[in-house]
């Protein structure tokens, strides 16, 4: 029900014409179409009811982030929405109640600033939050920084004297360098120096050198709606090859009648349903029992890695000449599919805590 | 807790207490091999005391066959119940009562097709182990054709004479009754005239010869009927429609195959087999690793196909998916069990072999990997051709 | 030592102290990059004073084009002697002086096809740098079927009319001239009815768009003829028969496009980029492991097919294999390279995306593997259909 | 040429009916085909020529293995050919040439006694060989020792006082007790056990404590004819593959007519080209630069792994229902396939050391 409202909305609104269209004109955000999908409840989609949200659960986040990867969607949902929603979530206080209030009316985005080598790794966390006074100073340099060019705030995961802490401070505080990437995918994603920067201890989300309390519900669910995401983005892939076996004719007969095509294209057709479960089973798991989702998500993340990375692949090859040109979509769907497998852990980190818990 | 939650958990209440107090200890070992399976029949031989207790024990509460209903020997369980059921067994690690292909296949043939006479007739001796099927549908030279059947009954008025020849048939040698595919009309065309016919292998003029294979059992025989006589109202479904019944049967076989690789995740986990070799070698543990999130993915895809039969939304032609995926997972999985177990494994006293080597024909028999590929191109996705 | 032994030592020694001697230091770094390509031609501006210096000490020597013969401006080496070549420019880092489709497509086929004259006219300019060739062969909506050819050429006595377009014409933006397939007969069954024309492309009626690919760059072009006047004696080999040129260039270029992935034996293992990253995945390592084992193959088997040829031997049909193994290799090669990359390698300014992007091509631009694959099926296995 | 003429004595000699029949009767050898080999100048192929040998070298021992592997030929072969014959080579006394000399008459056969775990792992051995007076005492049990229940004399690997030490002696000492195991192969494999064995000084080849010299050599021999055989071995289960594709028909026409049979087909034979290529550099290394080919007989090892592999999963699946049956040859490749796998190093030990050469 919620993903074919979706799905109608997103067809008519965010093609991927609707990325093109961003990227050639440079840019990595589209805030109008953000409000019209925080009108839906979209924004608001793991904001309590009280605060104004519409609470619709994780499976529900998943769902909509399915449909936006279908067509490449470009939005703060997954950083805003899903990470730092549920981070926010995490902490029972008025300021946290108000932040979620204004992400559910789409008035404050955020970004998760945590990698700080090329690969996800928390707790290789650096960046050094001083004590000082009452408060912290905040020095080092973050990559990867999804959405962090144009987000209003950020999440700051850094190194106190006991452990890692949370920060949650807005995006222009002063120390704060923020520098845009040319990313492949072309959305929003920065390299970001902090200098100096002073928090306070109101700026710390959860307790101090306790970030995970806070930040491992956040990642989970971050991980679940990006895997829900890349699942879409391989379905989407996926039903424009099989389109195009219906219809390119070579040798005088469409290309989908070659056996050789049908088969690899029934593969892959089988790949994308076992992803979809999986990924169906992360989002109830953390609606329904998030304290033992940990591998569930995983699963999903690991699965919908391999599975796009595959529906890519074999698009492209499918669709032949065509399916390497700018003019076609294709690319874009690879492009994405790339930066979706580095985000929040790759398909060897989220497959090792797999086996982890499977006794490896 | 709503009602409904609260009506379940009583269920698992009782069932738990009485798998408590009736599973014998002996049968609570997990164990899903050929040694251990209890298959019944007319001259089964029970393996141990515990075995026939079990079996007995299960028989009086319909739990051979939890959601058959009761009045054909099942225990009318819910969909829902069926889970609680089999998490129940799990925890326990209790042996499964009685398989049969009585149970597997021709039972859910006759629930969907059978006369409730013919129901009344032969499910209950299948729930309660005393009848033993086996399956006659390939024949020599057909191959994946299966709609290819020469075997013929012939219209004798009150009796078929059926004369032909079957292969791969699972276990015709301990078989009491047979459910075969006959052709009842040589004229129509190839899926129009054959007929779902059960027939009785103590008849005379049945015949029986076993194939050895690579593993060194022999699973399958060949089948030799040479002017059998067959009740006329030994016919499932209506004449010349059998291959209605085959079909709706091949579904429920490909999910039952897949089932194999499907429960790998309540099975015993790569995990476990990979850190008992105490291997460090990074191949391997890079190729037990990506099959270990396949098979729990696997496992769930088919959780979710049950759910939705359940609901009403049957596999259809996506059962070819389960299929696919759940017997080349097994494939892969027990190649990785070989590899773990070195040249312990390569005895053949060790056991993993004959185990690795079945799981060979896992891809062939119930149809093949490439026939259930050619079945999602054109059915599902509607690819030309 | 055999006399023959002494002879290519005594090369070596020769070779060794001549690049030591004439190669300049910048171009000892071993780049093989677009950026650091010397593709010559007319417009060619060179990169810098090392590259062009570089270019003409080689061009004196014959080492542009170390195998042709002396008198259309090669060095005229012996196979044992290339090897010898390229592992002393190696040794050295030294990057290659010169790189075109006339060196890698037009002269082989120049050599093979066409008349002494020709040779005279065509091959020393390419040696020398001085006219850079591309390549006309694919039409819009032919893909795979290359025979497809649309465009014509109509004989008009003392020369040829050409119309019609092409696609996927590497650098025809930046190229002098080009080799293209044209239809000459219309009536002809679809392979015999083709010549193999070259044509300026300062001719009146050239235009050339290019085309803008994933990657962000546009090496390919769409070409368009329009009333095209091209002198008679332009086609090489017999008329009506460039299906035969075509034939044998589309061979060359397998082997061309599959030492792209071939060369990693000589190449940067991708250990190196492993150790650089510092990863510690067992997936990715793994990975790695089995793509370095599979490339040293494949490296092997090129090598083992160029001294088959030598030999006399032709690899013929097999060099679909070469084609598709390489390229599906390097493939897989670059997928780890970004895998290894994280998220450092999703900027664009980083480099590796766009060469891992443009491997994506490999296995489509000078027939896909697909085509590689019926033709093996089909001409080496000799399988039906 | 070679390999032509073994070709065409093997297929009337030993096709794999020769096997079939060998394990019908229970055998696991038949010394009168051995000595037929050795009369043909086999059983010296690595002897030199002043012993009575053809000593035509390594590339030539792997052709012959090769041509064996494509019939799946029993033979004490890699046992004695390969192996015992490059580790006496290494030692240059009178003892070592006069065995030599029996090795290329055919008159004496070896097994190689290493492995005391599941997997290869010489260094691991902790089989002691007990100094004592001037010899030693061994103690230990040894595992998949190939050809062992059959073979005249063993190589045995034992941990002395310094290191590794390799003792060459007869099978039939006092204190070894043989059980030759039921393998799936249905070839010659034992577990051996040395209940303090006897062995004098004159038992030990090449230099006490000082095994590698000795034995390194002829691991990497015995591992490229392994290679062989098993690229032989694919090759042979892949023409019979290719023969069934032409032959058998389903729906009307022939399977090889069928696309995706036909592609995976043509993928299978690339490999087996590749994995050609990699077993003649194997050879040829051996023979050119013996103190550098170690890479290549791993890369030979690995590849011919693989690809035996592949080779024997496809044609099981691509004979069908037949291909699982006893009465048809091919599960003999599947079988052979898996042992030669394990024996000497699987796919994971080579790989590694490829890795390792390679800058991993």
């Amino acid at each position: 029900m919620l993903a074919d409202a979706a799905r109608g909305f997103l067809d008519q609104a965010a093609p991927v014409a609707h990325l093109r269209g961003l990227r050639d004109a440079g840019q990595t955000q589209d805030r109008a179409l953000w409000s019209e999908m925080a009108a839906m409840g979209w924004a608001g989609v793991l904001v309590p009811e009280d605060a104004g949200g519409s609470d619709m659960g994780h499976a529900a986040a998943c769902a909509l982030a399915g449909e936006m990867g279908r067509t490449l969607v470009t939005s703060p949902f997954l950083s805003t929405a899903v990470i730092a929603a549920t981070a926010l979530r995490q902490v029972s206080d008025a300021r946290a109640a108000q932040s979620l209030a204004r992400i559910a009316r789409g008035e404050v985005t955020y970004a998760l600033a945590i990698d700080e080598g090329a690969k996800f790794d928390p707790e290789a966390t650096q960046m050094q939050a001083r004590a000082e006074g009452n408060g912290f100073r905040l020095t080092g340099e973050k990559r990867f920084v999804v959405d962090g060019a144009n987000a209003d705030r950020l999440l700051v995961l850094a190194r106190t004297d006991g452990g890692l802490t949370l920060f949650e401070i807005p995006a222009d505080r002063d120390g704060i360098t923020r520098e845009a990437q040319a990313m492949i995918d072309s959305r929003d994603a920065a390299r970001i120096t902090l200098a100096d920067v002073i928090a306070t201890g109101e700026d710390v989300l959860g307790q101090v050198d306790d970030a995970m309390t806070v930040l491992a519900p956040a990642l989970r669910a971050g991980q679940a709606a990006l895997a829900a995401e890349m699942a879409g983005l391989a379905a989407g892939a996926f039903g424009m090859t099989v389109e195009y076996l219906k219809e390119r004719k070579q040798f005088g007969v469409p290309i989908g009648a070659f056996q050789a095509l049908q088969h690899r294209a029934a593969h892959l057709w089988c790949e994308c349903e076992v992803t979809a479960s999986a990924v169906l089973n992360a989002g109830r798991m953390l609606d329904e029992d998030p304290a033992n989702a940990a591998m569930a998500v995983s699963l999903a993340k690991a699965r919908a890695t391999d599975t796009a990375q595959r529906a890519v692949q074999e698009g492209v090859q499918m669709h032949g000449g065509i399916g390497m040109t700018d003019a076609f979509d294709m690319g874009f769907y690879m492009k994405r599919a790339r930066v979706a497998a580095e985000w929040l852990g790759d398909y060897g980190y989220h497959a090792n805590i797999v086996a982890q818990a499977r006794g490896f | 807790m709503p009602e409904e939650d609260k009506a379940l958990a009583a269920f698992r209440d009782e069932l738990r207490s009485w798998l408590e107090a009736n599973c014998p200890a002996d049968m609570r070992d997990g164990r899903n091999d050929e040694a251990s399976i209890c298959w019944g029949g007319k001259n089964w031989t029970f393996a141990s005391e515990a075995q026939r207790t079990w079996l007995q024990r299960c028989v009086s509460k319909g739990y051979t066959v939890p959601t058959w209903p009761i009045e054909y020997g099942g225990a009318g369980l819910s969909r829902d119940q069926e889970k609680v059921f089999h998490q129940e067994m799990r925890r326990l690690n209790a042996r499964y009562p009685l398989q049969s292909f009585g149970i597997w296949m021709l039972g859910p043939a006759l629930l969907h097709f059978g006369t409730h006479e013919q129901k009344l007739h032969y499910l209950p001796p299948i729930a309660r182990g005393e009848i033993r099927w086996c399956q006659g549908y390939s024949e020599p030279g057909a191959g994946s054709d299966l709609a290819n059947v020469q075997s013929r009954a012939e219209d004798k008025g009150d009796h078929w004479l059926v004369n032909g020849q079957k292969i791969w048939t699972s276990y015709a040698d301990q078989a009491d009754w047979i459910f075969a595919l006959l052709r009842t009309d040589r004229e129509a065309p190839k899926h129009k005239g054959i007929s779902f016919i059960l027939l009785d292998m103590t008849s005379p003029g049945v015949t029986t010869r076993p194939i050895k294979l690579i593993s060194g059992a022999s699973p399958f025989c060949e089948t030799f009927f040479d002017n059998v006589e067959v009740p006329r109202e030994q016919v499932v479904g209506e004449v010349n429609r059998g291959w209605d019944v085959a079909k709706y049967l091949l579904t429920h076989e490909r999910e039952m195959i897949s089932a194999a690789g499907g429960t790998m995740g309540s099975g015993r986990a790569l995990g476990a087999v990979l850190a008992e070799s105490g291997s460090t070698d990074t191949i391997l543990r890079a190729d037990a690793m990506r099959a270990e999130v396949d098979g729990l993915a696997v496992a769930l895809t088919l959780e979710r196909y049950k759910d939705q039969a359940e609901a009403g939304q049957g596999a259809g032609d996506a059962s070819a998916m389960l299929k696919y995926m759940g017997t080349e997972l097994n494939k892969r999985r027990l190649e990785l069990v070989m590899a773990a177990g070195g040249s312990d494994a390569l005895v053949w006293e060790d056991g993993r072999a004959p185990n690795w080597l079945r799981t060979k024909a896992n891809s062939i028999e119930g149809g093949t990997s490439e026939v259930m590929l050619s079945i999602i191109s054109k059915r599902v996705l509607g690819l030309p051709g």
